[in-house]
């Protein structure tokens, strides 16, 4: 099938997938046992108030009516009402998302060149020292628990060289967090820089196994190749045959990308919390302590459409990449 | 006499293992003249693989030439080092055909791609001149050439074996080394392979050595051949008279434990046990302990390769060739056999 | 049973596979055509008698043999076992099914279970059929595959044996159980020109001394004629001609085998073997349907081809059938039929 | 350098093939020098685990004072080896009964891990067709979940509680094996030696218990040990969340207090010393796991990056 059809098939599978978790997250949730107004309830708030709550937001209604307005406003842009603060959830949490988005995204991305970087080299030098024990630290940091990462690197850097604060995304002092300044000058001062350093190690240290072990597998297995010995036969240069090398290898590690990205947001809520930065992981945590399902479900459900769309992408980029999956032989 | 295409003297190829050096190749010796076909053939583990990537700088990074010479137009090539190797020798010299055609081009590239590569690497061709000149040799080889753009996967098994002999030719080298070309293909593709592999022969003058285990496309394709045996060489010659007058034990036994179409009733010989595996020096015959006429010498040193005939274009490396053929053949009455086949 | 009875026999037997369409193609209701891996094979083996399938690869001969012994279940025509129709075997039926029928793979090393000695691969098939004396059972198979003294082999790993020995372990493991009937699967591509004499010679021994009948496939034909007193020549899953070995190697009829029989290479600097004249590749078997299979590629090609040919005998030759339409009169029925058949019977008399 | 199988002394027991292989694989991973270390350290967990609380000087919630008032943050002596924490219990006391919920956690925690992955795996490897597209489509379903976030739904679903917490990781984590297993045994069932097997008329559980299982054997006790390894691993996270029952002192439980009391830097005996075991004990599991696989199976690297 050419590659159009290709595209098109695979957007197809996309959207209904995307469907497909909406509905089962909203059904899901429904079913969890008691919901927030009972916890009001339990913090002794009024029946009279919990009942006109209840109507309020139409909760009375059967299911299918509640899944129906849900979808309709969801397609809509409305994704529902925080119960806990009666702020749109989208207000709520763009922010967090954002925060959280600015820790895991460059240090996940970061992660994944260094993996490749050392996977690369220790992948070639075939049966050398390097190859077998060249990734062991790695595979160190990656196997302690990301809160314990985090708290030996606060009480080495923070507590005993004091050269970093223990917690926080911005200092007291930062000029630029007051509000006639644009929101996202913060962003780039010097303060944000050093609160930013510690967690953006962390997460770094704790996901560059997985690139670097893959890429180190593919490496090695890319070179026993028969189509690498006659790139070498024809007189390939080591630089002309090196880019062939990364070509193949790298393949399999971008699969991987979108993985260890949904891995590492699993992961932030230990982490946001060690370091207290105001990040939707452990925003999650507190809404599903508080039964507001309306966050709980659109978090999850971002997160699980940010995984199906960038599967999308890695299929798209891997069919164009290698022509084997998309163009049949004729 | 010109200088000789390719001559191997005395050529010792050893590869570094955990318990000591193993010994693929030792004094072997042959000369290969320009435009001649030259068949290489023995059991697999011989070594014939090892010298033709020995040859051309392919082998792995435990295995190196330890001893005697390889003398490419009269030039001594065995310390070469993979620069020297890229620039004056592979590809515009020296050319090759891998066994493993399926999986030999590389999947992400188009045909086209991979020869203006190449021919951007040893030669100055434009991109034009380089897709114009593999499209020439895509029809030598049988192939529409409007399929030079396709990628590896798109075609056969066949069509890309004959793809690689294209792109092997398109920067007209002087010799081919062919490893097992045909072994992964039917029977009616091998034979469409070297009918135009002859086609190429009577064209141009260009050289081949020829890798295999399969004798008969030795003695059909090919003018000289020599079998080899655990890294020795064992015998060398014209292909007529080594199938006339084989002279060494292994030649003659292997000869008679091929089975032919033409006489399916024949009773096939069978050779004792397996060949040995080498480490360090290789003082002995390695086919020793497999020869029903083994004589105690054979056990002390290394049979010298000296020719059996007058013009010395036959060499031998065996203490009793000049009987062995005559005892073989009292043995088990031959001689009606020959004169059938006469 | 009676002793003209063939001891395994196909009738019109069909194999086809679907292909695994995606998603996408099924919800769009696209017909997917189906891979017809064998498409009307009919062979009939008798006691003590060793035939042969030759064929390309990718004609359908590796699924045939997997049909025949039951790992693939067919998807039309019948197979039958000392003349019962095996679809109809009960579980008592198909245990001695599997006592009689036994077979030998292609790669030696990895026809033996790595985690288990010789020992316990051997014991395997005793245990199954619940067979007593074993170690008596055992060390004589061994001794009848030449792996002599047997105790040095049966407490060895596959791991510490040669590509021969394996496969002579395989062929005990298949006598073990004096089976009727062995299916050999290329048994000797795998191995060495030395190694490979000895087990051909071994194999053609044994369907001569205990009676045991052999389907022996491949796609080399010196190691089928030499082994075989039958030969099969099958094509794009069909049998496109069957004749006794020296009978079909000296008079091919049908093109495709000439063309197989002309392409093998002879071990002689002066014979002056011509190349092959047919071009092009084996076809991709989907969705083929009718017609004979081989009419891209025959050099005697005929519009007539287009119809699938019956599978008939040679009046000129016993035991002798083809597949195509140079060797029977057409039944007259169209105008231009008739200059056909004409032509036809010339051309036949000039070839045999 | 992988040999898969050794010809053992002849002994009735050992005779066993599975026994054999596993003795035999064992046998040789103790002569690599790194696996002794990683298997020592385990087996000295192991040993804290079961004699820790004997041990301990002083029963772990028992206050200490010193001369009328609490021994609060005392620095480490000879009396406290890793002196007191903020309400002056005996650090190191709490820490030898702390690996008693580590040890149950991941041996529990694994041994779930590697049942339902294996069972679900190989079924599905095996019996191939419509089962094994719907339990794969289980499988992926339960990958695309992140897994903390869930893990804690879940926990409030049930209620906070050790066991519950262990059960939970136990039916989230398979979903790695499960997959990786699955492919390696949609290999091994076509290989000739199980069809061979299959024409001499083994029956299918014959064939899944003598020739799978062994061949898939030193995959699994990989899975075996990073399911330890794993399950350790996300309880602490889920007790250092405050998800699990604060009054079993795991060690998670006692990074939580320090984390919390805000004195973490300043008192980094009482931080230091639980969250230092808890990453050997989880990184011995992975390291002891990989070195197994790579000796006795086909080194497959690519099944321990998957196993998360």
């Amino acid at each position: 099938m050419s590659r159009i059809r290709y595209v098109l098939s695979r957007s197809v599978q996309t959207v209904a997938l995307l469907f497909l978790i909406l509905t089962f997250l909203f059904f899901f949730f429904r079913m969890l046992p008691g919901s927030y107004l009972d916890i009001l309830a339990f913090e002794g708030a009024s029946e009279a108030s919990v009942e006109a709550l209840r109507e309020k937001w139409g909760l009375n209604e059967p299911l299918y009516v509640q899944y129906y307005r849900y979808v309709i406003n969801f397609v809509t842009g409305d994704v529902g009402m925080s119960l806990q603060y009666r702020v749109p959830v989208w207000e709520f949490v763009r922010m967090k998302i954002f925060n959280s988005f600015i820790l895991v995204g460059p240090a996940i991305t970061c992660s994944y060149i260094l993996g490749i970087a050392v996977g690369g080299y220790t992948g070639s030098q075939r049966g050398s020292k390097s190859e077998k024990y060249g990734l062991i630290p790695f595979i160190m940091t990656g196997s302690f628990p990301s809160f314990i990462t985090a708290i030996i690197a606060i009480i080495v850097f923070a507590g005993w060289l004091n050269i970093v604060p223990t917690s926080g995304m911005f200092g007291f002092d930062n000029m630029y967090t007051g509000d006639e300044f644009a929101w996202w000058r913060a962003y780039f001062s010097a303060d944000f820089a050093i609160h930013y350093a510690l967690p953006f190690l962390t997460v770094v240290a704790r996901y560059t196994y997985l690139p670097a072990l893959v890429m180190r597998t593919n490496v090695v297995e890319v070179m026993g190749q028969d189509f690498f010995f006659y790139h070498r036969m024809t007189g390939l240069p080591g630089g002309k045959r090196l880019r062939r090398l990364i070509n193949h290898a790298i393949l399999p590690v971008v699969t991987l990308y979108p993985i260890s990205m949904t891995r590492a947001i699993g992961g932030l809520i230990v982490i946001e919390m060690v370091f207290n930065w105001p990040g939707i992981g452990y925003t999650l945590v507190q809404a599903v302590f508080a039964r507001d399902f309306p966050v709980v479900q659109f978090v999850f459900f971002l997160v699980a459409a940010f995984v199906v769309v960038s599967n999308f992408v890695v299929d798209i980029l891997y069919g164009y990449i290698d022509p084997r999956v998309s163009i049949d032989s004729s | 006499m010109s200088e000789p295409l390719l001559e191997a003297e005395d050529l010792t190829i050893q590869y570094r293992t955990e318990n000591g050096m193993l010994t693929a190749v030792s004094d072997a010796s042959f000369t290969i003249e320009s435009g001649e076909y030259f068949g290489l053939v023995g059991e697999s583990g011989c070594g014939k693989s090892t010298i033709a990537k020995g040859i051309l700088g392919g082998l792995d990074d435990n295995g190196k030439i330890t001893s005697g010479k390889v003398r490419y137009k009269g030039t001594e090539i065995q310390d070469y080092d993979e620069e020297k190797f890229n620039e004056e020798l592979r590809w515009e010299e020296v050319s090759w055909i891998p066994q493993g055609s399926m999986n030999s081009l590389d999947p992400l590239q188009r045909i086209s791609e991979q020869a203006t590569m190449i021919a951007q690497v040893h030669t100055d061709l434009s991109k034009e001149e380089a897709v114009s000149r593999i499209r020439e040799m895509f029809d030598i080889v049988g192939l529409p050439q409007e399929r030079v753009t396709d990628y590896p996967h798109q075609f056969s098994g066949g069509m890309q074996q004959r793809a690689i002999i294209a792109l092997a030719l398109f920067l007209r080298p002087s010799l081919l080394i062919a490893d097992e070309p045909t072994t992964a293909l039917d029977v009616i593709m091998q034979d469409q392979v070297f009918k135009y592999l002859n086609e190429i022969k009577q064209g141009g003058d260009i050289g081949m050595i020829l890798i295999t285990h399969d004798i008969s496309l030795v003695f059909e394709s090919c003018d000289r051949m020599s079998v080899m045996h655990a890294g020795q060489v064992s015998e060398v010659g014209p292909v007529d008279k080594i199938y006339e007058e084989p002279h060494h034990p292994y030649t003659i036994l292997l000869k008679e434990a091929f089975p032919d179409i033409r006489y399916p009733n024949r009773e096939l010989g069978v050779i004792e046990g397996n060949p040995p595996q080498n480490m360090g020096e290789v003082d002995y015959c390695t086919f020793v302990d497999r020869c029903p006429w083994a004589v105690s010498e054979c056990d002390q040193h290394a049979p010298a390769l000296e020719p059996v005939d007058s013009e010395g274009s036959h060499p031998v490396a065996c203490v009793r060739r000049d009987e062995v053929l005559e005892k073989y053949r009292a043995e088990n009455d031959q001689t009606a056999q020959v004169e059938e086949e006469r | 049973m009676t002793e003209s009875d063939p001891i395994l026999e196909t009738r019109g037997l069909e194999k086809y596979f679907d292909q695994n369409t995606s998603l996408i193609d099924t919800l769009l209701r696209r017909e997917d055509e189906k891979v017809q891996a064998i498409d009307g094979v009919s062979l009939a083996l008798h006691s003590n008698e060793s035939q042969g399938v030759i064929g390309e690869s990718g004609c359908g001969k590796t699924t045939l043999l997997k049909t025949l012994i039951g790992l693939y279940t067919p998807t039309g025509g019948e197979i039958r076992f000392r003349g019962n129709d095996i679809s109809e075997f009960d579980r008592s039926d198909w245990k001695e099914f599997r006592r009689n029928v036994q077979i030998i793979f292609q790669d030696p090393f990895d026809s033996l279970d790595p985690k288990l000695t010789i020992r316990e691969a051997l014991q395997e098939p005793l245990k199954i059929h619940n067979i007593s004396n074993q170690e008596e059972r055992i060390r004589n198979v061994l001794e009848q595959v030449e792996l002599n003294p047997p105790e040095k082999y049966l407490d060895r790993f596959p791991n510490q044996m040669s590509g021969g020995e394996l496969q002579r372990v395989s062929i005990a493991r298949a006598l073990i159980l004096e089976p009727e009937v062995i299916l050999a699967d290329e048994p000797v591509s795998m191995l060495d020109v030395s190694t490979q004499a000895s087990i051909l010679n071994l194999l053609s021994e044994l369907t001569e001394d205990l009676d045991v009948s052999m389907f022996y496939i491949s796609h080399d034909l010196s190691t089928v004629s030499y082994v075989c007193d039958r030969i099969n020549v099958m094509y794009l899953g069909r049998i496109v001609e069957s004749a006794p070995t020296t009978q079909l190697l000296d008079d091919p009829q049908h093109p495709y085998s000439q063309a197989l029989i002309d392409a093998v290479p002879i071990p002689d600097p002066n014979y002056g073997r011509g190349y092959t004249s047919l071009e092009g590749d084996v076809q991709n078997p989907v969705g083929i349907g009718e017609g004979c299979r081989f009419r891209e590629r025959c050099p005697e090609r005929m519009d007539i081809c287009e119809k699938t040919p019956e599978f008939i005998d040679m009046e000129s030759m016993d035991a002798h059938q083809v597949a195509c339409h140079l060797h029977y009169d057409h039944p007259t029925d169209e105008g231009t039929e008739d200059e056909n058949t004409d032509e036809i019977r010339a051309k036949t008399e000039v070839s045999t | 350098m992988v040999r898969n199988n050794l010809s053992l002394t002849d002994f009735g027991f050992a005779d066993h093939y599975v026994v054999r292989n596993l003795v035999g694989a064992l046998k040789l991973m103790l002569e690599d020098k790194a696996t002794i270390v990683y298997f020592s350290y385990l087996v000295f967990v192991l040993l804290l685990g079961v004699f820790g609380p004997m041990l301990a000087p002083y029963p772990y919630d028992k206050t200490l004072y010193v001369n009328g008032e609490i021994l609060r943050a005392a620095p480490p002596s000879l009396a406290h080896p890793l002196g007191t924490n903020n309400i002056g219990q005996d650090v190191f006391s709490r820490l030898l009964y702390g690996a008693r919920p580590t040890v149950i956690t991941g041996l529990l925690g694994g041994t779930m891990i590697i049942g339902i992955g294996m069972s679900i795996g190989i079924t599905a490897g095996y019996v191939g067709g419509r089962v094994d597209d719907t339990l794969m489509r289980f499988t992926d379903i339960v990958y695309g979940v992140p897994l903390i976030p869930f893990a804690i739904v879940l926990v409030s679903l049930f209620g906070i509680g050790f066991l519950q917490s262990i059960v939970i990781i136990g039916a989230l984590l398979w979903r790695g094996n499960a997959r990786v297993l699955r492919s390696q045994v949609l290999q091994i069932r076509e290989r000739p030696f199980i069809l061979a097997s299959k024409a001499a008329g083994a029956s299918r559980t014959r064939i899944v218990f003598k020739h799978i299982l062994p061949n898939v054997a030193p995959m699994a006790v990989l899975f075996f040990s990073l399911g330890i390894g794993f399950s350790i691993l996300i309880q602490a996270t889920l007790a250092f969340l405050g998800v699990t029952s604060p009054f079993i002192p795991s060690w998670g439980v006692m990074v939580r207090s320090a984390y919390n009391s805000g004195l973490m830097s300043q008192m980094w005996w009482w931080t230091l010393p639980p969250a230092l075991m808890i990453a050997f004990t989880v990184l011995a599991t992975f390291m002891f796991g990989r070195s197994y696989e790579n000796i006795a199976g086909q080194s497959n690297e690519n099944a321990f990056a998957q196993a998360g």
